[in-house]
């Protein structure tokens, strides 16, 4: 499945560029995390999506590719559980307009298993609703970081390759959607965090929980000030959602 | 085992010298009276008093002391390198018993591979590598089914995901190798020819017209309500392995089973009983059942393994999937000449078609059809792919359904090139009455037929020419009526053991028949019922021959350890070979009743003649022995010089396949806003030769056109460029109800088998073969006007839509 | 986790078992009951092989829990004919070959026997309407049709 | 497929089935379960929790009265097919009751499980949204009522708080000049909508006063067409301003492309299904014929 668009911010490139790696944020607002570790250069996570009527575990890998500063980067994502799995490239692009930013992503979406076979008709509705739906929260979550105008961590990942430690949701859709609002959304703060920490990170606090992701992740943005990563969990957790459901008798 | 490689289908079948011309009928007539019920009648059948109350016994319905219930963890990938598999959790969970793996599977003799019918390999359970969407990874054996479901969750396999390969064109560019395992590094496994490559290039060079079209033919499945399952019973004391399973091929499954794992044949028993449906699903090995034998080989226990849904429909069962590109031509005056046809089998990770072993396209070749075409080139080629086996028969005799369809499609397109009426066209092409026995370009000998009575017959019954008038009406409005013609001729009965042969056993089929004292009998018999009718139908038989009450006749099947061998039920066989057995077993009782009666009546058994049920003194009908007298004889009287007892077996071995026809017309409506199409009338004529149960055989010709309307119009495997089954449910994979399917109108016509003892050909597969093509001519005939050439099965809705706004009709 | 002790009448006779919140009804029936004629043909609520009668309703028993019928009444295939003499709907079934393998029989007849008894005189379509949530994949649906007419003319001979 | 284990509760009354909702955090509530079984069969849904709401009977009920159409949360589909009052003043409701998956999950599946579900591919949320339908819920700080244009929220998800159960659904009575109807197209019975349009509208003559548009399965979330109801308002219903009206709404959906074919085929068919059940509706306007 391919998933491309683009997304136009009103706010300024340096504005987006480190909104979309602050490391403090994304470890503090994992959704569900009950594990999250450092293995060398990669994180592993687990994470327990709560979502309406689904429920499932996921491992999860991440590895940002090829970062250009304030350019472009590629993620990586690896999800998988008992339902199944996900696997997503993303292309993400961004370039400044004066006053907006417009993001440009392209991306390589596979999502199998159990999940694929039962919710294939979720595939692309959930998928394409998560993009749009993490994008819209990534906006609000940039208008509320230039609002609170508090100092942000340099992001310039050096390696070339680092993998995080993400719950990706092994569901239908969610793949894209995890990728693309992963991507969009989390890069660089972990690669920030990776070079910078250089320990594993500490447990994550426990977060907001995914009902009220599910409730929209666009409305609360705002005011609760989530990361950019909350959101690309958000995201993951409704594609599960989404996959969850499935291709079941109506009613 | 050997690839199967470039091969030229070779046919032994010969036109007999003094061939027996037959004449066509359309009225059933019974001989014997209603008591006795032989050929003919319509009976109700024996077999329903214990389905209609639930006391049917299929193999879930199997509960044995002390029984374990397997179940399996599947691979999420369509390829994938296996890195770890930790069963550590799972072996936690109280009541699970083991985690069988690839490897337990090797170190138990190798049995991590198992042949296929075809001669090739295929993973029982993998040890580096998955290679297909849905694979057997590893079976957990626990107490309970609920127990093993929770614990195949906490399995952890580690997989490094590879790039599957699911188109066979890329496959066939041998980029990514599906079988690393195999000597030869190519996912091409064989070539396969038929016709005279030449002689057909000399025919197109002559030809004014010839039609080309690509018609591709999707994976299906049989989706038989009760999925695949087993019992498997191993006695540890006794050294004796009784299995209970879903298998149309007992006997053969036997066999398989002893050479695989080396128990010795004798001490294997298996039980097919009742089965939910067959249609070719339950006639291969699938892994799911060695594992489960092998488990109660490790426990001792019994094992139950019963496959779910989602699992069968996405591991197993699967048919069809043939990429043709196909060529006709035709003369100035439109007569058929020649067809050229080029086809790729996707055989999936194993070519494990449930073919007969020198077919490895089954009975592909006879895509000549109805229609005396003067040469052809038909080229197959089997290739693998990162998908699961398939090539089973989906109620079809061995690829004939793609045959049918293909030539059923091209001759419609020709006649509707030429502008010709499509049914005008058939007729004026069709093998004449006269021809036959017909030796076709392919070295098929058609035994009978009359193809043109058959289509007559349907024409009146739908009043073809009434259609055409109205059709045209409509047109004028803008309103898209079509109306399609399939007239298919099936080939059935494998066969003869000359060409026909499973893993080499020939495939003759057998009955014994054992007349009791007070002349009731028992009749074993080596095919298995999937719902035919067997119970009934083969009681009817042999009434017939015997004029026993076919009431007084306990018919058995499907256990090993007291059935004659068989090779099983599938591609209408059935009555071609085990009923002829039965037949010709009851003819070497009544030889010896004869000798008993003539005892009995102390007269010469050239003074006697057979009326229905008893032998009578030629011109003294008074002077008689019934048969169940004669039978009490053969127990209290017989003659001094004979043996006691009144029994016979017969293996039948059949001089030539039989070749039952049909002519089939559909009408359909098409909303030009929706596309959707609506079946108005459908009339099938059959030729299934002479009938033994009138009832029955409307039931499988009924059975059969709704599973033909299926493929055409709704059912569709269909996998992403990953290799995911996107259709594993019946939510996504649709089967036709009451409501999709339309109420099916019936003729007959009845050209009876020349070669077989009672002139039947075997009927339950004609209609699935013959359907598909009739629907597909409708639809296209509706928007031929418009330019549409043809259209792929199924044909949906949105297929139709597209071409509706492609070709300018919007509502 | 948690067991239940559930008590129903089935097929006219009390029972109380004691089962796993989990359990569907359709495996409480087969394997708990040992009513083996109710059928599994599927995990989507698709194919009503294992319809039964809950309380009066057709229903499908894979998609109810056992739990849930707890101080219901139920009848199974085997509740239709007790004492042998077989139900018009059953003898629709035989006499009009409604049936090929019997794997959807039972389910089909629990729904055709539901049909009846709201709609004395249903029309062609309206039978078909009414077992469309049962499949048969072996009779192509115009025996199943003639057995339910069959039935009802037998039934309306009764009244 | 086996679904995973649960603690199951089958609370006697409502405020009983509310507690324990708000006991067990993640509790799920199970209506007619047509839905939400199958996902646990396939263990896509593993609620800790199940707390039946069967038993309550008291939610099982279709009366008029006030002014609206008063449905019981637990209404099964089947009972909508048989109540006399909806087969004569609620043909959009009829419709929609008579093409919910298949006759025998009919018998189970409920009205409000059907909403609360929140699946833009069920048919009830086209229907109640055409109906200008309220949700009544309670929750622990009592009842409210949701109109069903603030109902859906998303993908699966609603206005009902998780400790809330949908109690009720009231739909205005239809008043002189009304008329509805449900089409559906679906690929075989039992399957879900390709496409599916509910119409409710008020005529004056060939006027069309008032004109709610519900669409099935072609947008993430349950849509109303708004923009083709604002075409049709107020104008003749000529077939030109039915085509038009189609392709607004064609427009303004957001089909997916899946298994029933392209996005833009369920645009088209959301156009033609339009102009249909718009026809259909007003055929069924007391003495418009």
């Amino acid at each position: 499945m391919k998933l491309e668009g683009n997304y136009s911010f009103e706010a300024p490139l340096d504005t987006v560029w480190q909104g979309l790696f602050d490391p403090e944020v994304l470890a503090r607002t994992l959704p569900g995390c009950e594990k999250l570790e450092r293995q060398g250069d990669q994180f592993l996570g687990q994470i327990n999506v709560k979502m309406g009527p689904v429920q499932g575990k996921f491992q999860g890998k991440v590895e940002l590719q090829n970062v250009k500063e304030r350019e472009s980067y590629t993620m990586v994502v690896d999800g998988r559980g008992p339902a199944g799995f996900a696997k997503a490239t993303a292309n993400i692009r961004v370039k400044g307009e004066g006053a907006t930013t417009r993001l440009d992503y392209d991306s390589d979406v596979q999502v199998g298993g159990r999940i694929a076979s039962v919710g294939q008709r979720l595939l692309d509705a959930s998928s394409r609703a998560i993009v749009k739906q993490s994008l819209e929260g990534l906006h609000e979550q940039l208008k509320a970081l230039a609002a609170r105008a508090a100092p942000v961590a340099a992001a310039a990942p050096a390696a070339e390759s680092v993998a995080v430690a993400a719950a990706v949701p092994v569901t239908a859709g969610a793949p894209a959607a995890a990728a693309v609002a992963l991507a969009a959304a989390v890069p660089a703060p972990v690669a920030a965090e990776a070079r910078a920490a250089g320990a594993p990170p500490a447990p994550l606090p426990s977060a907001p929980s995914q009902a009220a992701f599910a409730m929209g992740v666009a409305k609360e943005v705002g005011k609760d000030l989530l990361t950019p990563k909350n959101i690309v969990l958000a995201v993951l957790a409704m594609a599960l959602l989404g996959l969850l459901i499935s291709r079941l008798a109506s009613g | 085992m050997p690839h199967l490689q470039d091969r030229s289908e070779k046919h032994t079948a010969k036109v007999p010298e003094a061939p027996v011309r037959v004449e066509t009928t359309d009225e059933v007539v019974a001989k014997t009276p209603a008591k006795v019920c032989g050929m003919g009648h319509r009976m109700k059948r024996k077999e329903d008093p214990r389905f209609i109350q639930g006391k049917g016994r299929y193999v879930d319905d199997v509960k044995l002391p002390g029984m374990l219930y397997m179940d399996i963890v599947r691979s999420p990938y369509a390829h994938a390198k296996i890195l770890k598999i930790d069963s550590s959790e799972a072996l936690k969970l109280p009541g699970v018993v083991a985690v069988i793996t690839g490897q337990d599977l090797k170190a138990a003799g190798n049995l991590h591979y198992m042949p296929t019918l075809m001669s090739d390999t295929q993973p029982v359970l993998p040890i580096d590598k998955v290679l297909y969407y849905a694979q057997e990874v590893c079976a957990v054996i626990a107490t309970d089914r609920y127990i093993a479901a929770d614990a195949c969750e906490k399995v952890v396999v580690d997989y490094e995901p590879l790039q599957p390969v699911v188109d066979p064109h890329e496959a066939l560019k041998d980029q990514i190798l599906v079988r690393e395992d195999k000597e030869k590094k190519t996912n091409h496994v064989w070539h396969w020819s038929a016709g005279d490559k030449a002689a057909t290039d000399a025919v197109f060079a002559q030809a004014a017209h010839v039609v080309k079209e690509k018609i591709y033919i999707p994976r299906i499945h049989v989706c038989s309500i009760e999925t695949c399952g087993m019992v498997a019973n191993w006695d540890r004391a006794r050294e004796h392995m009784q299995i209970y399973m879903t298998s149309q091929a007992p006997h053969a499954h036997r066999t398989v089973f002893a050479l695989v794992s080396g128990l010795p044949e004798h001490k294997i028993q298996i039980i097919s009983p009742d089965i939910g449906g067959g249609f070719g699903g339950k006639v291969p090995v699938y892994p799911g059942y060695v594992v489960c034998a092998v488990a109660s080989l490790v426990t001792g226990k019994p094992i139950k393994w019963i496959e779910d849904r989602s699992e069968n429909l996405q591991a197993d069962s699967f048919a069809r999937d043939y990429h043709i590109e196909a060529e006709l031509a035709a003369d100035e005056s439109g007569k058929l000449t020649g067809l050229r046809v080029k086809t790729i089998s996707d055989c999936g990770v194993a070519d494990a078609a449930a073919n007969p072993s020198k077919f490895p396209a089954g009975l592909y070749s006879i895509c000549t059809g109805s229609y005396p075409l003067l040469a052809a080139d038909i080229q197959v080629d089997g290739v693998y792919t990162n998908k699961p086996p398939g090539g089973v028969a989906y109620r079809c005799s061995f690829r004939v359904t793609e045959a049918v369809h293909m030539i059923e499609r091209m001759v419609d397109i020709m006649a509707h090139d030429l502008k010709r009426d499509p049914a005008e066209f058939r007729l004026a092409n069709f093998i004449r009455s006269d021809q036959f026995p017909y030796k076709s370009c392919t070295g098929w000998v058609y035994d009978s037929g009359n193809y043109a009575a058959a289509l007559d017959k349907a024409m009146k019954m739908i009043d073809y020419a009434g259609l055409r008038k109205e059709q045209a009406e409509k047109r004028a409005k803008g309103q898209l009526m079509g109306i399609g013609i399939s007239s298919f001729t099936e080939v059935v009965g494998a066969g003869p053991a000359a060409d026909f042969d499973i893993l080499g056993i020939k495939m003759f089929d057998s009955a014994e028949i054992r007349i009791h004292p007070t002349g009731k009998a028992i009749a074993r018999l080596g095919t298995k019922s999937q719902g035919q009718g067997h119970e009934t139908t083969y009681a009817q038989i042999i009434a017939e021959e015997l004029g026993l009450p076919a009431t007084d006749v306990q018919v058995e099947e499907g256990d090993t350890d007291t059935a004659p061998y068989g090779l099983g039920t599938y591609a209408s066989r059935s009555t071609p070979t085990s009923g002829a057995a039965a037949a010709m077993a009851a003819r070497k009782i009544r030889a010896k009743a004869k000798k008993i009666a003539a005892y009995l009546l102390e007269v010469g058994e050239g003074d006697l003649e057979w009326n229905i049920d008893r032998f009578q003194v030629k011109g003294s009908p008074d002077q008689a022995k019934t048969i169940q007298e004669i039978a009490f004889a053969a127990y209290t009287n017989h003659p001094p010089d004979l043996e006691a007892g009144l029994e016979a077996t017969d293996y039948y071995n059949p001089p030539n396949l039989t070749f039952p026809f049909g002519s089939y017309i559909c009408v359909v409506d098409i909303d030009s806003g929706t596309g959707a199409i609506h079946v108005r009338r459908f009339v099938a004529v059959d030729d299934c030769g002479n009938i033994i149960n009138p009832l029955i055989v409307e039931g499988q010709i009924e059975g059969g056109l709704t599973m033909g309307l299926a493929p055409a119009l709704f059912e569709e495997i269909v996998y992403d460029e990953n290799g995911q089954n996107l259709t594993g449910t019946m939510a996504d994979y649709l089967l036709p109800t009451a409501m999709e399917s339309p109420r099916w109108e019936l003729g007959k016509t009845i050209t009876p088998s020349p070669h077989h003892p009672f002139g039947a050909k075997g009927v339950g597969e004609s209609p699935t073969v013959g359907a598909p093509p009739a629907i597909a001519n409708a639809i296209v005939d509706a928007l031929w006007h418009l330019g549409v050439r043809h259209l792929d099965i199924p044909i949906t809705p949105h297929k139709v839509w597209k071409a509706l706004r492609e070709h300018g009709v919007r509502d | 986790m948690s067991q239940h002790e559930i008590s129903l009448t089935v097929n006219g006779a009390a029972v109380t078992k004691t089962v796993e919140a989990r359990t569907l009804l359709v495996h409480f029936i087969r394997e708990n009951l040992e009513l083996t004629g109710t059928h599994i043909g599927c995990d989507t609520t698709s194919c009503g092989a294992c319809t039964v009668v809950l309380d009066g309703k057709p229903v499908k028993s894979c998609t109810v829990f056992a739990v849930q019928a707890n101080g219901a009444t139920l009848q199974t295939i085997e509740g239709v004919a007790p004492d042998g003499k077989l139900h018009p709907v059953q003898e629709g079934f035989w006499e009009k070959h409604g049936l090929q393998c019997g794997y959807c029989t039972p389910g089909m007849i629990m729904t055709a026997k539901s049909l009846l008894e709201k709609n004395k005189k249903p029309t062609e379509q309206e039978i078909r309407e009414g077992i469309s949530g049962n499949i048969c994949r072996c009779t192509g649906y115009n025996k199943i049709v003639e057995a339910i007419q069959y039935a009802a003319a037998k039934l309306e001979e009764a009244r | 497929m086996i679904p995973a284990s649960f603690d199951y509760h089958a609370p006697r009354t409502l405020d009983e089935a509310l507690a324990l909702l708000r006991q067990n955090e993640g509790a799920k509530v199970l209506a007619g379960g047509q839905s939400l079984i199958p996902a646990m069969r396939f263990r896509l849904a593993q609620p800790e929790v199940l707390v039946d709401i069967n038993g309550l009977s008291q939610l099982d009920y279709i009366k008029e009265q006030g002014g609206y159409l008063a449905l019981g949360a637990l209404t099964r589909e089947a009972a909508l097919e048989e109540s006399p009052l909806i087969r004569h003043s609620y043909a959009l409701l009829l419709d929609t009751a008579k093409v919910v998956a298949d006759p025998l999950v009919r018998q189970r599946a409920t009205v409000g499980g059907n909403l609360a579900h929140a699946d833009p591919a069920n048919d009830h949320p086209a229907t109640m949204l055409a109906y200008g339908a309220s949700v009544v819920a309670r929750g622990p700080g009592g009842e409210r009522v949701i109109g069903i244009d603030q109902f859906f929220t998303g993908l699966f998800e609603s206005a009902l708080a998780p400790n809330e159960i949908l109690t009720e659904i009231r739909i205005p009575t239809p008043g002189p000049g009304a008329g509805g109807a449900y089409l559906k197209i679906e690929r075989k019975v039992g399957d879900y909508a390709v496409t599916g349009v509910a119409v409710q509208l008020t005529l004056s003559g060939n006027v069309c006063k008032s004109i709610r548009i519900g669409l099935t399965n072609v947008n993430p979330t349950p849509m109303r067409a708004v923009g083709a109801e604002q075409r049709l308002t107020g104008q003749a219903l000529s077939d030109e301003a039915l085509e038009a009206a189609g392709q607004i709404a064609a427009g303004e959906c957001s089909p997916s492309a899946d298994l029933r074919g392209s996005e833009e085929y369920k645009r088209d068919l959301t156009r033609v299904v339009l102009k249909r059940a718009v026809r259909l509706a007003q055929s069924r306007v007391k003495g418009s014929n």
